[in-house]
């Protein structure tokens, strides 16, 4: 069912492959966070100019009108050479949410700046407290006269700092704070009076922020999906990020067992190479592994979600819960296997390890996917 | 055929074909293997419709069917509680004989396979010859139009049942040791050829060890080029690898589980299904089965497109039989004590035993005990695990 | 605090060691499975005879006064030598609760009996539906002229036919049918009218009922325990029970272990000994690893049990959660290096297996003790 | 002294001499180190009370407690949060030095140490030998008087603190490669050492590579015989395994987890510690620390007995590690993206910056990172089982 690729998607694949190859070492990637925070404009700019921002969207806006197999087949490859630009953000998530829910105007004014590249956006929609639960929302949104008056804090807002715009969740009604109903997003320029940020940078090389909110002023045609109904559209938006990091998570494992096999080649210890002690070839069959269920777990999901499949939910949840498993599994092994060496920032295996340790909790925690497939097997 | 037609046209026969005690057999089975008398009731009903190889070329009686066509029956049949087949000649032999086989032992020997007048075991392992095949000693030396075979071959499965065993001998002790072993076919009316059950932990019998004390062979009983067994055994252990869908099994034990947590309670009068702590360890070893049968539908479509899907071979039996294992720990917590009954007669098809304690936990232990040797026959985990290090990971 | 044991209980240790390596064969065992069902009487009387019987005891009724880990030193050795008499069954559950809440007349009556030896007991409180949770109780003790009449269905009852009398829970209030109170216990004897059993053979070599009441009669002086409250007596009764399964697991992980070592030092596979393979080497020392974790805290257990220290329960609900896991590790690789001589009948690798499954579930899995020891922990 | 009076004691002193900075740096720990700066105020303390020493022997400055309340004292200090002192003077060069050092060196070090006038960097892995610590190439040549030493080492934690080294030298090529190792005394001012520091992964720097470029020492800085360092060695690293109470470092994981808990809320609006499944978890976790905590009261108990615990001291080495690591899993689940913040500055004791996001989260993502290291540091896991295959199971 979802075995081949198509032509189209074998290229994109390749050239995605052959770009990052060649412009995308570690190396210049490590140079790079160290002159730029967030991510290189110049790479950004590329990836538009190839048309991989346009990919998954309409051809109405400009776009290739994929889906997400395409996400998948560009985040493998992301994953791989461990791009730090934020597809996942200011395209995947942002881009999706906009095109999902907004009006034609609002679609209009944004969707070509994001796939020219020329606009980045950022989610924010985590709060305090509660760990990637998007229904824990306190920010409220109060109705004032043509619009809206939003206030409250937003924790990780990832790409925060980089970003032009943010969609912002906040509850416009439901009094308690962990009700799905009542909760609405909305756009908001950078610029916005009553809006402020701290930004920091993460552990994995990339930027966010904490965002605050003081009745920050926008009208009704900032609004982003039906009002009080977010769920609706961030739920499948939410299902392709989680396709888009669980590729990206891939393509890490990807490059970490490679890296591995061909440094315990290498490594002499004991008079022989490191690889030929038995433990450590299991480990590395046993990592070899986890990486190929997560595969077809991630192939059969992308396929699901573009076909419409009544599974799709149920599979996406299994996709997240196992790529928690499996991360953690090959870089933990990956990084044991390596020794000291892999436990220094100028070696780029503790940098894969951090970025799937980050993987690991966006979106929720593994056990809260395993929750979310027992419900949807009943 | 559209799938969806196909598989209502296989539901429509096992609801007409099945009785009652063969749904029994197959509810009972506390291994891969059914009771042996039913189990061979049920194979003559599929040999009359034509349905009992799906895996052979048409020409040999196969049935045609896409490879997806063959997964649904598999599906269907295990889902409806079909008794397995005993299998050996059908999966290893059969294909063997077809591809390596004269055309006389092929006249002679497919047809009797196809109609169940044949049962063949198979006579590999020995007791110093476990995992590591090549060491194996039961000799053949050639007499004039014969072999005469002595030794002893172990895990013989179903021996008692089967009036044929197909065999890897040495016929030869120079080069390596893979260089000097045939294969070979023989009655199990031979004379000089004995069989000595093994009593199993879970007090049947389902394995044997089979003694050859002179046995006599003709020698157009070989198959294939003399000395030359051992690409022969090659051939079949991967056929046996590829050819099993543990995605089939898991999806049948999950039942079982449902059934279970659906009505046996645990700590604090909660049905199992609500336990919080249960949910999540079940549904993190279904989210494994899941990634298995997908890298199932991957080994299929890579085999379909006539690649070679060698490597995730190793990697389905290795995950298939731990996934399954990990099931049967989690029906035993939740059986409890309730699956320390050993009430052998009860597990009989067709039998008058009523059972006791909760119905659902009859097998329960046994299919723990049982499943154990799922990792250890037809290359152990940890050889396969070496194949994989070696084959696919190069290391 | 624990580490020494004192000369007696040297002593006893290295007699029961000594007498079951002198007596207790594997081979001698299963001839005797086959040969009767549940124990043997010889081998009951010896152990009667060399006093173990008496151990636990108080000194006034004819005991020696010993406490958990004068349990815990025999069952270690029951569990070394794959012992099936009915240590726990008659002794631990059966005596210990007539000990802890009989009142006189009935201690007389049963605790020199079976000290001596001769009586029998077997403690039936399971129901159906329930794993392990003796607070299910559906059976019910109505009060008739001068005693009650008991009535229902228990399941699994260990022992039960070699029994001479039985203790039996039954429910003499609270309507919910897993309320912890209003359950009482009673001593009923096998000749009872209306008391039927229906006996079978459990996997790993022992014997077992299933028990009818029908409106049995029993005197008020049957009582074990307060009315209503047989959870106070049974909670340290069942804690020493626990520690006499953990031992006893302990010591057949000690043999399996020990097995293991040999069989695969022994055993050839490619030209050497299968010991010299990496991945079994370090499974073995994984096993070794369980094993030493799972005596250190049976042992604190045992001491703490004897001390009446604060922590003891949370300690016995951490030896059950730790045993469960050690278990199956050590069972299942044991019987995985063995390979197929491990699955058969004739070899004692697959009774261990057999025996540690069982006492892995028995006083509830593993998850329920965890869940005690969070709760506990508090 | 009763243990309960000595602990009384113990809490009575930490409360009254811990100030605020010291203790904000002990809760700052992301790795086995914490601020040197801070730490050396702490040993200053610890010192003048007589304290800093206290596995040493009474005459050379120890406390003569029992080993019972030494673990007391590791307990209370950890759980107030002191700053870990700067160790590897005084556990393990001190112990080394009154084993086998001459009365010059003990006269001359020892008291340096106590003091914290010296902080001892230790110099023995190399890039090309790590766990195969008898490969090392690092050389020192007779000459004259002295030694000159060239080479490097690598893995030296807090040489960028440190005035001296103690190292393992190639002093003889000849024999087993264990045979002409030598054990050599360097300042870290020589001429011709340098030091690069080594970023880790959480961005700061606790490691080094040391560089001998003609390192000229003198021959009396020489400890043991020539040739024969690496008994040295290896009594050290027995020191370092045997040396480590990891349930301490456990009870203070499994606090801070439990502050998190309450804190922190699960998807559903549900605090951590009501979650279910993570309650399992951590009870298993907890469970296994528990386990391990009364194995190494068996291990002091056969110590104390004057017999040897070396079997169960590999033990504990892989357990606590491991088990340590699993905490840091369970931490990093809870504390989700919030954990993805790196704020270096306001991981730096005394500093002003105000915290971004949760505060019992500032330490999650590097406390993770790092102590990935203590299943590679000191023995890997893989080398300390191989080390319980070969000396305790004999296989």
């Amino acid at each position: 069912m979802f075995i081949e690729y198509s032509e189209e998607q074998s290229m994109l694949r390749d050239s995605a492959d052959r770009y990052l190859r060649d412009n995308y070492s570690f190396e210049s990637r490590q140079a790079a966070i160290k002159e730029v925070r967030g991510f290189s404009a110049d790479h950004w700019q590329t990836f538009a100019d190839l048309g991989w921002l346009a990919m998954t969207f309409p051809e109405e806006y400009g776009g290739f009108g994929g889906g997400a197999l395409e996400t998948m087949i560009l985040c493998e490859q992301f994953g791989k050479y461990l791009v730090r630009e934020p597809y996942l953000e200011s395209v995947v998530l942002v881009g999706g949410l906009i095109e999902a829910g907004a009006d034609r105007a609002l679609k209009e004014k944004y969707l070509s700046g994001l796939i020219a590249g020329e606009l980045q956006g950022a989610l924010a929609y985590l709060e305090e407290g509660s760990v990637a639960d998007p229904t824990r929302v306190q920010a409220t949104a109060e109705h004032s006269n043509n619009g809206f008056a939003i206030s409250g804090k937003k924790t990780v807002v990832l790409n925060g700092p980089e970003a032009d715009f943010f969609v912002v969740s906040a509850r416009v009604g439901g009094k308690k704070e962990s009700a799905r109903d009542g909760i609405s997003l909305f756009v908001i320029r950078k610029d916005a009076p009553g809006l402020s940020c701290n930004n920091y940078i993460t552990y994995d090389g990339r930027s966010a922020c904490e965002l605050q909110l003081h009745k920050v002023a926008v009208d009704k045609e900032s609004l982003v999906g039906d009002l009080g109904n977010a769920a609706a559209i961030a739920g499948p938006v939410f299902s392709h990020g989680i396709v888009a990091v669980c590729a990206e998570a891939l393509g890490a494992m990807d490059a970490l067992l490679a890296a591995t096999i061909d440094y315990t080649k290498q490594r002499k210890q004991f008079g022989q190479s490191i690889s030929a002690f038995q433990v450590l070839r299991h480990r590395m069959v046993d990592m070899y592994m986890e990486i190929e269920l997560t595969r077809s777990l991630l192939m059969a999901t992308a396929w699901k979600l573009d076909n419409a499949a009544p599974d799709a939910d149920q599979c996406v949840a299994a996709l997240k819960a196992k790529m928690g498993k499996a991360g953690r599994y090959v870089s933990h092994n990956a990084m044991q296997l390596h020794g000291g060496i892999g436990t220094t920032d100028e070696f780029s295996v503790g940098h894969y390890f951090k970025r799937l340790a980050a993987i690991g909790v966006m979106f929720g925690s593994r056990d809260s996917h395993l929750s979310r497939y027992s419900k949807l097997s009943v | 055929m559209d799938d969806s037609v196909f598989r209502n046209e296989v539901q429509a026969f096992l609801t007409e074909s099945l009785t009652p005690e063969m749904k029994q057999a197959g509810e009972l089975m506390t291994s891969v293997f059914a009771d042996f008398d039913v189990a061979m009731d049920w194979h003559k009903v599929l040999y009359h419709k034509g349905w009992i190889a799906p895996d052979w070329p048409q020409e040999y009686g196969g049935t045609g069917w896409t490879l997806n066509q063959r997964y649904i029956f598999q599906e269907e049949c295990k889902l409806a509680n079909a008794p397995a087949v005993f299998a050996l000649g059908l999966q290893m032999l059969g294909p063997m004989l077809i591809h390596y086989g004269t055309q006389e032992q092929k006249d002679f020997y497919l047809p009797r396979i196809l109609s169940g007048e044949d049962s063949w075991c198979q006579g590999y392992s020995e007791p110093g010859a476990g995992s590591d095949l090549a060491s194996l000693i039961t000799a053949a030396v050639r007499d004039g139009n014969d072999y005469i075979i002595n030794g002893s071959k172990i895990w013989t499965s179903y021996a008692q049942h089967s009036n044929k065993i197909f065999c890897l001998v040495r016929t030869s002790k120079e080069g390596r040791p893979q260089a000097g072993i045939s294969f070979i076919l023989v009655d199990m009316d031979s004379t000089g050829l004995s069989v000595e059950p093994i009593v199993g932990l879970d007090g049947t019998v389902e394995q044997c060890q089979v003694f050859f004390d002179d046995v006599r062979v003709p020698a157009v009983n070989l198959v294939g080029v003399e000395n030359q067994g051992w690409d022969v055994a090659k051939y079949l252990l991967e056929f046996e690898r590829g050819g099993h869908n543990y995605a089939i099994d898991h999806k049948k034990q999950m039942a079982k589980i449902n059934r279970q947590a659906n009505s046996q309670y645990s700590s604090g009068n909660t049905l199992w299904k609500d336990n919080k702590v249960f949910a999540a360890k079940f549904a993190d070893v279904a989210v494994d089965a899941l990634a298995l049968e997908f890298t199932e539908l991957r080994v299929k479509g890579a085999f379909e497109a006539g690649g070679n899907a060698g490597a995730l071979s190793s990697l389905t039996k290795v995950m298939g039989t731990e996934i399954g294992q990990r099931f049967n720990e989690l029906s035993l917590e939740m059986m409890g004590e309730h699956a320390f009954v050993q009430q052998l007669d009860a597990l009989l098809p067709g039998c008058e035993v009523e059972p006791i304690g909760p119905s659902c936990g009859l097998t329960t232990m046994a299919e723990y005990i049982n499943n154990r040797a799922a990792t250890i026959y037809g290359g152990s985990a940890e050889i396969q695990r070496d194949i994989i290090a070696k084959r696919v990971l190069h290391l």
